[in-house]
């Protein structure tokens, strides 16, 4: 098994006909990714990725005639949190939005909205989630990692993508990777989602990387040495980042004493977590 | 984007919230008039985006327009935390029977805003919040309920402020909120809020933060970005899309994504170097993108050697390389260079590289190490 | 509190909604002035809150001024179901080549308010919905969020409108909500929406309904109520602070609660008897109010009895009591009247009347059975 | 035992200080209705009633000082949407509001943000809560009727107060009434009640009126004939209300074909409940 997304998700691809869209649903497609419809308001009829996928003016139409139980949101930032709505709305069970630079008062609505809704939310900013050989959902290469059982976490995007090929590089293959995004108001978290790795039965070990700011190293170090029995293994990027200074991230920002990489790495270190160095030296940490 | 006292002051201003008289001035001859203008007695503020203006002496109380004009002459004069003084804020004097702070804030652990007030205004907030937390009322706002009267009335009541001066605060921070909420503020802050002698509340210096995400429906407020306060070299960046900060190394870095940018600049100091500069070129960089980011890296006349490290996944290497070759043919760039592309495009890209002189290596460590000992000046 | 056509329309371009071009009138000879003004073609509409006003004559298209001042003439004189027209408004014609309905309203069962559009405009919608329930769409909004894009785009996709209006349309229904919301109306519509021969948006009619119990943050919308539309007694009533609607029998109620009015009422009719009115003097009647209530209840002539049942909770017995004494005296009221009073300071209200000579009943059975006979000239 | 109110239930009175508040403090706390704190904001340190209850600014620092488990809301209309947020806020279990002409959209703001909160509202715009012989929170009088095994759900005022009576001179006691209130938006409804009295010990049969408008005695007939086993006997107002025609209360509007006094009464007497032709009736119906 996997979490979240397997080889049988119906995926949805909310923005599929522009640019990002477009690119990114070609690559999933080729990735095998069982696409059933794409969403682009005052183009439903038309198909794209060489007329297999049809186009849907509203989400909710796209579901009721594909049945489709996953989306991932390729949508300009403006136009994000209606996108988000529109899912909620339609009662997709898994949202994944890659769309970068959306406002913090919006995801801050979002949120709230959220609150016991069935809709679980990745994102945004985030490149998504990849489950190896069954399904990519966002725009994480396909070909850097390949079936196994390390479960991967991830705030950031690229330095995942490190990750994964170090991974691969030292021959260990991957249950379910997801980046849940850097923005400092996001969808689900780490500790969601070690839960959903420690029940998961092709998951033997899990890998997370996280960054400066927040607190959320800071809530998976006790929840890990709580409720994880399987080996965990971090990375925290930021170490040299001058405390205030803006990343291009709003997850950047050093908030007080808390959220410095020293801080959160003493902090999983001392829950027993072991923290990788620099990236490529993960594999070696791993059971 | 930080916002200028005065900018933030009109903004309050709209909103309701009282601010003491006064206009921004850019000579001291200006100063000297609005200080007439003003009754002679008036505060001269540097206007600049850093903490501690007063303590520099950037901050003044003149008793009379020649005063003020000669305040103002010296901080026109000034650097305070190596920013110039371009501009000063001319204020009529508030007599001051008490302060207060109070901000609004997103809150990224609550996931919502939060009002903030303290009866211990004026001081550095962060050090009370620190010392004497419980001087600091904290009150989460739903955000999608908005801020409720009650919220502010327990702030009233938590600052311990007169009965007669509820009113008046309920207004404030209404407007404050409100500030906040249309602007798409990350923070909004009154610091100090004072009671002047004729017991009314006076926002007597503000704070606004807006959302850069936000600026595509603030197009009147983007225009309001000071430029005075970045490095010319973060200006540039910002044009196309990238994000720099200059760094106290030698080794110049561009890479692509925040997070992988961070863990960059962290190996090369695990293996004994420091980065010269914070460069993320962000997803799907075009070449010229890449060209420019170079010539920005270049600028910085310490630069030993250069990283490039990316990891394509939107970005494309082989656009990526387009651009090194690009900027090295237009730059004649004789510093080394140390590249890694991997990921989306990684074959094109690695093949448009080959015929070209960059040295290559397939691991993170290893090119960090070569990148150190270039910069070292050792050859590669 | 229900506005007038050209009331709402005027809300309505307040938020962006375009609207024909139009002005009210009083007389004929403005209408003439105003059609000449509009190009000659104009629609003559009364202003009378009542459905059916097209069914009635009340609304012509006149092709010429002259044409425009002879309807005028004779739809200021008409009644439209029972209510004077005094006033028309005069709108420039619309060639209309598709029609929609498009309201907002409080759906109480779903505790929100939702979206109503249909294709099927300008025909009566309530007879669309119950024929051909499928051409209705519903879409509820959420009261703190707001209305969505996404929503208002499903109402677009779900009447069939053209894509090329798509972005008009959405502007339209933002408008509404944002009308809606600030005017705390119970109803906003728009009914016809219809596309006009250029191809353009225009709301031909307006209907707007504020909540009453709003109008302490509206003062502005409070002038606004048309007294001509409502019974003299009613208005009478409403600056009491007193509920009153007239009915077709002839005993005289007055009830504190509209539920036992309610209740009051239903009895008689199970005894055989018939309500003159429904009238509810609120919680916490004074002696004034109760005075009143009596007056405007022996207004109509038709009445033969009054019964007066009033259960004290907020309500204090003797308030009522001296204010039926008070009216008594004063207006030497020969129509017999059975008092009951019950509840809240019953001992001193009751004490109050027995000197007087008032018919009194412990059940509200027998109290209604009293005021039936009395009514049919019986004794009592 | 009773529903929602018993004798140890911690009264706080928001608006205290106001006319009808102190008025109504006054006959609750002649009722020995556990009152133990007003609130009236500007007024804090104050004590009312002779002295014996204390008066604070806000409804939080009542709550911390004396442990109030219940509010009642006596604030203008003007204010009472806010008075409930703040009762929410300071996590009363129960709240009541006698509060009337509230702002329709003020209380649809007020129910969405109830969702999932662990407040329960009964009003606005209702009599109150009175369980006889143990407290009485709101403005039923509470010398029409006294201690007993019918309960009472009314979204009436002074008629449940006729009922009251009418009950009492059958000599037949109440173990709880409740008036839900009569407008279009509120708090709890008549199948939350329903649910509860049917759970309720001391109750053997109840009493249920209601009124032209909306379909909550209709949800409650298909209630009753589901899961309700206890006898129940209602009463509808408004046959003779003609359709359309507003009775000076949101409720009484009528909506569609439904709603009608006549559909009610149809419906209910489908589903088996024993409907009375007038309130003084009622008694001899029940078992």
């Amino acid at each position: 098994m996997s979490i979240l997304a397997h080889k049988n998700t119906k995926l949805l691809v909310q923005g599929i006909t522009g640019n990002e869209g477009l690119f990114h649903s070609q690559q999933m497609f080729q990735y095998k990714t069982n696409i059933v419809a794409g969403v682009s308001p005052g183009k439903g009829g038309e198909w794209v990725l060489d007329g297999k996928i049809p186009v849907f003016d509203s989400v909710r139409s796209a579901v009721e005639m594909t049945g489709a139980d996953a989306s991932v949101i390729f949508v300009p930032a403006r136009y994000c949190a209606d996108a988000i709505y529109e899912a909620v709305d339609a009662d997709i069970p898994l949202v994944v939005c890659i769309t970068e630079g959306v406002p913090v008062q919006d995801m801050m609505r979002v949120k709230r909205f959220l609150a016991h809704k069935k809709t679980r939310i990745i994102g945004p900013n985030c490149p998504g989630i990849l489950t190896p050989g069954e399904t990519k959902i966002g725009i994480i290469p396909g070909n850097i990692t390949f079936p196994g059982n390390v479960g991967v976490i991830s705030r950031s995007g690229t330095l995942t993508y490190e990750v994964l090929y170090a991974l691969k590089q030292a021959d260990r293959g991957v249950s379910t990777c997801i980046g849940i995004g850097g923005d400092p108001i996001k969808g689900v978290g780490f500790v969601e989602l070690l839960e959903m790795f420690e029940a998961d039965a092709q998951t033997d070990q899990i890998v997370m990387i996280g960054e400066i700011g927040g607190n959320e190293e800071e809530a998976a170090a006790e929840y890990i040495s709580r409720y994880v029995t399987k080996p965990v293994v971090a990375f925290i990027a930021g170490v040299t980042a001058p405390p205030g200074k803006r990343m291009g991230h709003a997850g950047a920002i050093i908030e007080g004493k808390e959220g410095t990489a020293q801080e959160k790495i003493k902090t999983l270190e001392a829950s027993g977590i072991r923290v990788a160095q620099h990236p490529e030296q993960i594999p070696s940490l791993l059971a | 984007m930080k916002l200028q006292e005065y900018q933030s002051k009109q903004i309050f201003a709209r909103y309701g919230i009282p601010i003491p008289k006064g206009r921004i001035a850019g000579t001291s001859s200006e100063v000297k008039l609005i200080a007439e203008e003003l009754g002679g007695r008036v505060v001269v503020k540097s206007q600049v985006l850093v903490g501690g203006r007063g303590k520099a002496g950037g901050i003044r109380l003149a008793k009379t327009p020649e005063e003020a004009q000669e305040f103002a002459t010296a901080i026109l004069g000034m650097e305070i935390k190596g920013l110039p003084v371009r501009k000063v804020l001319v204020d009529e004097a508030v007599s001051i029977t008490k302060e207060f702070y109070i901000g609004i804030v997103n809150d990224r652990v609550h996931q919502m805003p939060v009002l903030i007030a303290s009866g211990a205004g004026g001081m550095d907030i962060e050090e009370v919040a620190q010392k004497n937390p419980e001087k600091i009322i904290r009150i989460h706002i739903d955000p999608l309920l908005g801020l409720c009267d009650f919220q502010m009335r327990n702030a009233a009541i938590g600052i311990d402020l007169p009965r007669g001066l509820w009113k008046s605060f309920i207004e404030v921070i209404k407007g404050l909120w409100k500030a906040y909420v249309d602007c798409d503020a990350t923070l909004a802050e009154i610091n100090p809020l004072v009671i002047n002698s004729e017991n009314h509340l006076v926002a007597l210096d503000a704070k606004v933060i807006i959302d850069d995400n936000s600026l595509f429906r603030h197009s009147d407020l983007g225009d309001l970005r000071d430029m005075d306060s970045d490095e010319p070299a973060e200006i540039e960046a910002r044009k196309f899309g990238v994000t720099f900060i200059k760094m106290n190394g030698n080794i110049g870095c561009m890479v692509n994504g925040a997070g992988l940018a961070m863990a960059t600049m962290d190996i090369l100091n695990l293996f004994g170097g420091e980065a010269a500069n914070f460069l993320d070129i962000g997803g799907g960089a075009t070449s010229e993108k890449v060209a420019a980011s170079l010539k920005i890296i270049l600028s910085d006349h310490k630069v030993k050697s250069i990283f490039i490290n990316i990891f394509g996944g939107i970005t494309r290497c082989d656009e990526v390389a387009k651009g090194i070759l690009l900027a090295s043919n237009d730059l004649k760039i004789k510093i080394p260079m140390v590249v890694r592309l991997i990921g989306t495009n990684q074959a094109e890209g690695q093949q448009i590289l080959q015929n070209a002189n960059f040295t290559s290596a397939d691991t993170l460590a290893q090119a960090a190490q070569l990148a150190v000992s270039l910069a070292k000046g050792k050859k590669s």
